[in-house]
């Protein structure tokens, strides 16, 4: 299983903070994403945003990852801290 | 608590960390330290209040790499990050960063290098109540993209 | 209180510094501080305790003119510097620049160039009393004026 | 007259923190120094040291410079606070 996590404007543009994926259905982040654009055709603009930064088991990523049982994906605006 | 990180509710005290930064240490010749405040004015907003969320787990290893690559370029005797989350108002405060040195040059660097890559890559986002009672996501600015880039 | 300096032989409190940098300023987003303390090493030699003498008068005015230049080259919403004179035991603070900003950047650069100017300008001279007893007074640094040099 | 102080290395190896100088001896910079060395040969090497710092009534000056009476003129080595 994948768990998928979203924060700040991006989870509330899917009106979700969370959701799990069978890793059958995707071995890589870009298989991911058209995952999650195919079962919720209303994502697909925003997940599509080249601003969005992506981290797998908390570490940033850039292009396309494989993935593994277990793993955490996170997505997520530019960060505004500080 | 030479070297630690803290995100937080809670409020910090300055003069407490100031404190624990140079605790003992006689060798710690240049303490600086930054204080972030909640501020009225943002991108020509009135702002009248905060929230910020982060993302648990993430933002803690990432604040921690933070104060390490800062241990590996500068002589630091010490270091502290601490930053909160949740609601805030007018003047509170947000983000605190500590560093002491031997040196003046190496803790005000080490500093602004915290400072700028907080900014850029820990896990926290700004979302704002206007005074008119609209809420908006703050928006990531690209100077403060340049400012990490000069440390690359 | 927004703007100010002191030169003291009392020792401050570094709370109370922050806090009166600060008070009932919403503008302040950023503030910045530096503090320099007696530390237990200088060019190689084991520091027992330090002297500081002044030119009364002169110190003052030129403090205020480091003050003064920084307000023309920042947006500042307060600043100060305090500096003690006498003397100091080891681990005793020495010097206090505070600067607060609405823009982290300012902030940052303002105490920086407070620090550079006292350094090379302010009429201060530092006699250090070394762990075996003998007496010396602080040589000039070069890398001091090149810091300085940086804002010209 | 003219009101002239030292500092610090300076002032311990002079011996001597303030003194006046007549106005009417002295009417620049550089003759002050001349006359200083004239009174006290012994002083001659000090104040000839060209990593000495001159202030007039608490203002840097360097080169030569015209001398008013009630002036104060200060000697001092480069210096070490903060």
């Amino acid at each position: 299983m994948i768990r998928v996590v979203f924060f700040a404007q991006l989870r509330e543009q899917l009106g979700t903070a969370k959701l799990d994926v069978s890793i059958e259905r995707v071995k890589t982040l870009s298989e991911l994403k058209q995952h999650l654009s195919l079962q919720n055709p209303s994502w697909e603009s925003a997940l599509a945003n080249t601003k969005l930064l992506v981290a797998i088991n908390h570490a940033y990523v850039k292009g396309n990852h494989a993935l593994a049982d277990g793993d955490e994906v996170a997505f997520f605006p530019p960060v505004t801290g500080g | 608590m030479a070297f630690s990180i803290a995100v937080q509710i809670d409020d910090f005290d300055v003069g407490q960390e100031y404190s624990d930064l140079v605790a003992n240490d006689v060798s710690a010749g240049a303490v600086v330290f930054f204080v972030g405040r909640v501020r009225d004015f943002n991108d020509g907003k009135n702002i009248a209040s905060l929230s910020l969320e982060h993302y648990p787990g993430m933002t803690e290893k990432i604040l921690q790499q933070i104060l390490d690559e800062a241990r590996r370029r500068w002589q630091l005797v010490s270091a502290r990050i601490v930053h909160r989350i949740g609601d805030l108002q007018l003047g509170d405060q947000i983000v605190f960063v500590g560093t002491a040195s031997a040196h003046r040059e190496h803790a005000f660097q080490a500093a602004e290098f915290l400072m700028d890559f907080l900014k850029t890559s820990a896990p926290f986002w700004k979302k704002e109540k206007s005074r008119d009672g609209s809420f908006g996501w703050v928006e990531s600015k690209d100077k403060d993209d340049k400012a990490a880039k000069r440390w690359e």
